[in-house]
């Protein structure tokens, strides 16, 4: 007995085949959670169909009681960063009713006072964490203790279990407390994930948080190196004794507290613009919406339906006239953002607004305290079987005019083919559009709805009509829409005949070449990121993904924020999507944004260059090489540095030639004792003078 | 593995150390696990806030202090959270690339990836190949001497 | 601003052979500006001697400090402590500042390892040229603030020899034509005229070719 | 009569003159001298000795004239101002002087980086334009530069050298006209390939009267390949040579026949140009193809004018 599991599967060309496995993993879909139905009656909320709780597709994360807002999983089966930004949605819809004291009610978590360490020997408390058995199943962590307990100012080592659990964070801070320990390393997780936390810890422990070095023991370490134990064994040896070589040069860091502007721009005027303008407004923060055509509205005013029914443009026309007449909202059409300068809490930005008639442009200057990007996204137009060139070939956002305004075309058409997955030549990287197949579908049911006589083909590679909207794949399927599947290496042939169009396509699963003749050809081509990404991003100083779009922070976890604090991302600049997905983020948007600007005091932890003026020989090299344009040389001739402005990246101080600026947390003294601590080299204390020279 | 059968009999692990800039490259050396990615666990990374901050005097501490091999990973051109770091880094790496070979240490143990923050392909085909150099070169001329030296 | 460079590893290298510790002194002025001696080139040189002694199977001790000018006694004396036992002083300041650390410490062997380069500005980061030759009697006012003594490589005071073309100087195409800056600047300036006039032979006694040149102010003398 | 020269008298006289090179040996080979000064003998007014041409060490430009003088011929001793000081340039000049030299042409000279000693030092301290004035001032005024008076002063018929090519093209005119103030005699051009920029320079000249002031030699010269026309229109600042030229000398069946006609037609050329006193024929390390040269532009036999006191007849122009 092999206890293999044996498989039985038809292959495309029909032929039955049985494998053998030795997994076979099953991708189930979601159901409601078992009590949701009660929780649902309790609540007095409705419930859809599927026993999801049922929101509306302009008002997503409603429920169809006021005052109850939902978000995650419960509304429908979703991916982590889409529930993460419903999460901030919800939050800032539930915010609405509480504007006049958003943010006062917010706890300020109490922490003990802080304790100088000013003066001390650095007493390193090494705590190493098995994560479960994330760590210790390839690590050997009795080796990384004993090792860390003979590195130099290392006073206490302990071995934990899960160093993110609130419970051993608290042991772990009255450990601290007990034994009079300075220094915090943590041999864990990645700092990108969990620095905050242990930084808090150490708040708990009335220390400054800055006192922390985190060995990345599990995602640089035990995951990644799963076939070597003992090398990486050695590995967690040498990464912790960096950590402690770094830990013992931490300074405390200072917090720079800035006063922030009320007030946020928001760069597009399409729906997510316009709905985050409106969210933001509703929580008392002035707003400045830059829109770069005409006219308001971005993509939606080229949307005529919704596969769920509701009226796209009934909808645009409300949301157009609330943020008119929103006097907290000041809309500026026909303008683009040209510079931006300062940080999160204070921004100073211009734009320019072209003037009709002259092609010339006025400039205006805003002060702000948070920027939204909401630039959108476009439908492409590729000169691909023969868009462009004949009226008979037209994209899916043509066809919603057609079957709006055009009905007697549809109506005479006997036969309309769609083509989707239509890519330019020219772009780079493949991705999914995610919207067009639900596109597809719906436009095919409108059609049949029209003129049920008429012929529809859709030929596709993929159907994916993710969750609730599969109901309209059956339907076109109910309704005779024919759909079949192509290939990359068979794309279908298109040529005009005689003023026909011939569409040729080889079924797979008949395995025949099928020729369709069309009075209609319409294409789904790939959504694009807008041409301005790379000019905004560039004035933004934000990064784009391969593709084009805006990256945010963190694919999962951040998916409303940028790195840079202070600016917000939503909707098709982010990457393609629903107009209720939109909805959903602009709504996240508007709580990040509360959460930075309704406080009085917004505080920025000043990982920031620092000039040692007695080194400094005005040089000038700092003011040529910033890419932000912060240091200056001063009235007393020697370089500065406005912690507000600077972005920490240090440019500058790699390239000083004085070594007088240092860049906190990355003292050169910081950066090489992890070098040396390779070799075993840890510095005397006192030799290194103030750590950065 | 495919690298397991190269490891050489003599127990030479060549110790490489990345200077990682956090917002790419660490995180995409982050992501490498969840992703279903291994790389060589030789390779130590030093997180840096850009690669602007990189200084020629880290690259030459590294080798100092024992690295086999060295490695700069920051992003991709045009898309780096500070504007040009990765431009910086690289006009730097022509000076660290020069005292190398001076040095007789040479400028092959030293390289430069370039990522977004979720390519965590190309930072493990960075890892793996810069390890393999270390390998096919053998232990640093520096590391070589001392060994002698103590022996 | 004095310009100077590193010399090269290998000849620094011979110049400290057979010193076991050195102390390395930058300067935190001009050669710091031009990248040749500041406290950042003091670090990495430093690391690369140690490497390369290393590579040579011995070992070499370095101590690093970098003052602010090692042409000012006051501050050369900062060093007196670091001083005693090391075997030589290697100087990254120019050659004022090798000769500065040689006279302050009379005992002791003082090295240089940059070569001095003589008087630039900064044309943009990481290239410096040449404005000033240091001749002692100022003739700009002559030339529309463009020095033909220090920017023509034969330093020719009446106009361009016949290997000026497009504006570069016929020893080297990256070099321009002393004599077409000045040209285009009189010409600029409207005062073109000027260089019809022969210039006479310049005397060069307030060059260095006088003997070394020292200024003496009475008045500021104790 | 300003130094009584063979040249001077030449010139003087109203005849187109002409002058030709003689580069000294890379030796103590005295044999080289004798032979090219065979060469040019009876072909030519006056023989340029060069110095230390393109910074290369050569016999000394003195010792080759005083060579060249035994031959009968009338040498232009060159000095540059890159390997001398004042101090030198005086005392050879006076030496040169008593040797029998009565001619010099006073140059800046090849900055030795092109040279075969690039490490060295240069001196300039003195530039070609203050060279000029200061052997007028040991002529004219019997001084020395630093003033003191000189007994028995030399006197040197005083030449200049010109680029018409070099930029900027403006000032080149200019340039001369200064070394006519300083003192220049006679002024021997660059090689002439682009004969209309020549005519362009020449007409610039005239216009402020330079050409009645100095005699004014354009340089010609014979170009042996395609190869070296190349070379020269590429790498050889300050020197343009045409395309339409090199194509020529590239296509060319018999390459140093196609240069020595190239080299007539120029002449023939710049012949008609008013102002031109005559010509300096630059072959260089090519000095046979001067006779033949000269012969068959028509220039034969070189006037042969007796050492009279005074001038016989007056001078077609007379240099202030």
């Amino acid at each position: 007995m092999t206890k293999d599991v044996l498989v039985r599967y038809q292959s495309e060309d029909g032929e039955i085949k049985t494998e053998a496995f030795d997994i076979v993993a099953l991708s189930t879909g979601s159901e409601p959670a078992a009590k949701a139905a009660d929780l649902a009656g309790r609540l007095g909320i409705e419930l859809n169909e599927w026993g999801f709780c049922k929101t509306e597709k302009f008002n997503p994360l409603q429920t169809t009681m006021p005052g109850i807002f939902v978000c995650g999983t419960f509304a429908g089966p979703k991916e982590i960063s889409e529930t993460l930004a419903e999460a901030a949605g919800a939050a800032a819809g539930a915010l609405q009713f509480l504007s006049p004291v958003a943010g006062s009610l917010s706890p300020a978590p109490e922490y003990p006072p802080e304790r100088s360490v000013s003066g001390e020997k650095p007493k390193v408390g090494v705590f190493v964490c098995s994560c479960g058995e994330e760590i210790s199943k390839v690590v050997d962590l009795d080796q990384v203790v004993s090792h860390a307990q003979r590195l130099p100012d290392v006073a206490y080592v302990e071995k934990v279990a899960y160093a993110c659990d609130p419970d051993t964070r608290k042991q772990i801070a009255g450990k601290m407390n007990e034994l009079g320990l300075n220094r915090l390393v943590m041999a864990a997780c990645s700092p990108r994930t969990h620095e905050s936390m242990f930084q808090e810890l150490l708040r708990q422990a009335g220390l400054n948080s800055n006192l922390v070095d985190i060995a990345n023991l599990r995602d640089q370490c035990a995951w990644v190196h799963v076939d070597e134990p003992e090398m990486a064994t050695l590995k967690g040896k040498d990464l912790t004794a960096m950590a402690v070589a770094r830990a013992r040069l931490l300074e405390p860091i200072e917090t720079y507290v800035v006063e922030p502007k009320k007030s946020v721009l928001v760069i597009g005027g399409g729906a997510t613009g316009m709905s985050s303008a409106l969210a933001i407004a509703q929580e008392g923060f002035g707003v400045t919406l830059i829109e770069r055509e005409a006219e308001l509205g971005g993509n939606l005013r080229r949307l005529y339906s919704t596969a769920e029914g509701a009226d796209p443009q009934q909808f645009l026309k409300e949301l157009i006239r609330e943020v008119e007449s929103n006097d907290r909202i000041t809309v500026m059409l026909n303008t683009e953002l040209v510079k931006s300068t300062g940080s999160a809490g204070d921004f100073r930005s211009t734009v320019a607004t072209m003037v009709a008639g002259n092609g010339g442009s006025t400039e205006t200057e805003i002060e702000h305290g948070a920027t939204v990007v909401a630039t959108g996204a476009v439908e492409s137009r590729p000169g691909k079987y023969g868009l462009g060139q004949d009226d008979k070939v037209i994209t899916q956002q043509d066809l919603e005019a057609v079957i709006a305004q055009h009905s007697e075309r549809i109506k005479s058409a006997n036969s309309i083919v769609m083509i989707q997955c239509v890519q330019p030549e020219d772009q780079a990287e493949a991705y999914c559009s995610r919207v067009c197949c639900t596109a597809a579908v719906k436009n095919a049911i409108r059609i049949k709805e029209l003129s049920p006589r008429t012929d529809v083909y859709v030929l596709y590679k993929d159907m994916m009509t993710y969750g609730f909207r599969e109901q309209y794949y059956t339907e076109a399927r109910r309704r005779g829409v024919v759909f079949v599947r192509y290939s990359d290496d068979r794309q279908p042939d298109v040529r005009l005949e005689a003023g026909k169009l011939r569409v040729v396509v080889e079924d797979p699963i008949l395995g025949e070449r099928m020729a369709l003749q069309s009075d209609l050809l319409v294409l789904s081509t790939s959504i694009r990121p807008a041409e301005t990404n790379t000019g905004l991003a560039s004035v933004l100083s934000l990064p784009l993904s391969r593709e084009g779009f805006f990256l945010e922070a963190h694919l999962k976890m951040r998916p409303t924020d940028f790195v840079a604090p202070g600016i917000f991302l939503a909707g098709m600049a982010h990457y393609p999507k629903f107009v209720d997905e939109c909805l959903s983020q602009a709504a996240g948007v508007a709580a990040g944004v509360a959460g930075l600007l309704s406080k009085d005091q917004a505080k920025f932890r000043g990982e920031v260059a620092t000039v040692d003026a007695t080194k400094c020989a005005a040089c000038l090299t700092c003011v040529r090489v910033c890419p932000f344009d912060v240091p200056f040389i001063n009235a007393e001739g020697v370089a500065e540095v406005d912690p507000k402005k600077c972005q920490g990246c240090g440019t500058c101080s790699g390239e000083c030639p004085a070594k007088a600026i240092r860049l906190f947390n990355y003292y050169d003294a910081q950066v090489l004792a992890k070098t040396k601590a390779l070799a075993g080299q840890f510095v005397k204390i006192g030799e290194v003078a103030a750590i950065g020279e | 593995m495919e690298n397991e059968a190269e490891k050489s009999p003599n127990g030479y692990e060549p110790k490489v150390v990345a200077f990682a800039c956090q917002y790419c490259a660490y995180s995409a050396a982050d992501l490498a696990g969840p992703t279903g990615l291994q790389y060589p666990a030789n390779v130590r990374l030093v997180k840096l806030p850009c690669t602007g901050k990189l200084d020629v005097l880290y690259i030459l501490d590294a080798f100092e202090n024992g690295a086999d091999a060295v490695f700069i990973a920051g992003c991709l051109d045009g898309n780096c959270h500070h504007v040009e770091g990765p431009l910086r880094a690289k006009r730097r790496l022509v000076l660290a690339n020069k005292i190398l070979n001076e040095l007789g240490i040479g400028a092959d143990r030293l390289g430069m990836y370039q990522m977004s923050g979720g390519e965590s392909i190309r930072f493990v085909e960075a890892a793996r190949e810069m390890t393999d150099r270390a390998r096919q070169l053998g232990p640093s001329p520096l590391n070589q001497r001392k060994s002698a030296a103590n022996e | 601003m004095i310009i100077a460079e590193q010399k090269t590893l290998e000849e620094i290298k011979q110049i400290v052979a057979g010193y076991n510790k050195l102390l390395v002194v930058g300067c935190g002025t001009c050669v710091t500006v031009c990248f040749a001696g500041g406290e950042k080139e003091v670090g990495i040189l430093a690391s690369e001697l140690r490497m390369a002694r290393q590579m040579d199977g011995q070992q070499l001790e370095t101590v690093e400090r970098t003052i602010q000018r090692q042409c000012e006694w006051e501050f050369v004396d900062q060093l007196k402590d670091a001083i005693e036992d090391c075997d030589a002083i290697l100087s990254m300041g120019c050659g004022v500042g090798v000769q500065g650390l040689a006279e302050r410490f009379p005992t002791k062997v003082v090295l240089p390892a940059l070569n001095t380069k003589g008087m630039a500005l900064t044309v943009q980061e990481g290239l410096w040229a040449e404005r000033c030759a240091g001749c002692g009697n100022c003739v700009l006012d002559k030339f529309g603030g463009v020095c033909p003594i220090a920017r023509c490589s034969k330093s020719l005071q009446n106009g361009p020899c016949g290997g000026s073309v497009n504006g570069k100087c016929e020893i080297d195409p990256e070099i321009d034509c002393g004599w077409q800056l000045v040209y285009d600047r009189m010409k600029a300036i409207n005062m073109l005229d000027k260089l019809y006039e022969v210039q006479e032979i310049k005397d060069w006694s307030t060059a260095r070719d006088g003997g070394p040149r020292r200024i003496n102010r009475e008045d500021l003398r104790l | 009569m300003k130094a009584g020269s063979n040249l001077e008298r030449v010139l003087e006289a109203g005849h187109f003159a002409v002058t030709a090179e003689l580069g000294p040996p890379k030796s103590a080979d005295a044999k080289v001298i004798h032979d090219k000064a065979e060469t040019l003998k009876g072909n030519c007014d006056a023989v340029n000795i060069t110095d230390n041409q393109t910074a290369m060490v050569r016999m000394s430009s003195i010792a080759a004239g005083t060579i060249a003088l035994q031959h009968g011929l009338d040498p232009v001793i060159q000095m540059t101002c890159r390997d001398r000081n004042r101090i030198c340039m005086q005392s050879d000049l006076l030496g040169a002087y008593a040797l029998g030299v009565r001619n010099v042409l006073c140059l800046s000279g090849d900055h030795q980086r092109f040279g075969n000693h690039p490490q060295a030092k240069n001196v300039y301290d003195v530039d070609s334009m203050q060279l000029i004035r200061m052997v007028k001032n040991m002529r004219d005024e019997k001084k020395f530069q630093c003033g003191e008076a000189i007994k028995v002063e030399p006197r040197f018929f005083i030449g200049a050298a010109a680029n018409p090519f070099a930029d900027p093209f403006e000032f080149r005119p200019i340039r001369l006209g200064k070394k006519v103030a300083a003192g220049a005699d006679f002024a021997q051009t660059q090689l002439v390939y682009n004969v209309e920029k020549f005519i362009n320079f020449m007409e610039i000249v005239r216009k402020m009267g330079i050409h009645e002031k100095i005699y004014i030699l354009p340089g010609v010269g014979p170009i042996k390949s395609g190869k070296a026309a190349e070379m020269m229109a590429t790498t050889v600042p300050g020197l343009e040579v045409p395309d339409e030229i090199v194509q020529r000398m590239k296509k060319a069946e018999d390459p140093k026949a196609e240069g020595i006609s190239i080299c007539l037609e120029i002449i023939d050329r710049v012949r008609q140009i008013p102002g031109v006193a005559g010509i300096h024929i630059m072959a260089i390390e090519w000095e046979k193809a001067v006779p033949d040269i000269v012969q068959r532009a028509g220039l034969l036999p070189r006037p042969v004018i007796e050492v009279v006191e005074e001038p016989q007849e007056p001078p077609a122009q007379k240099p202030a």
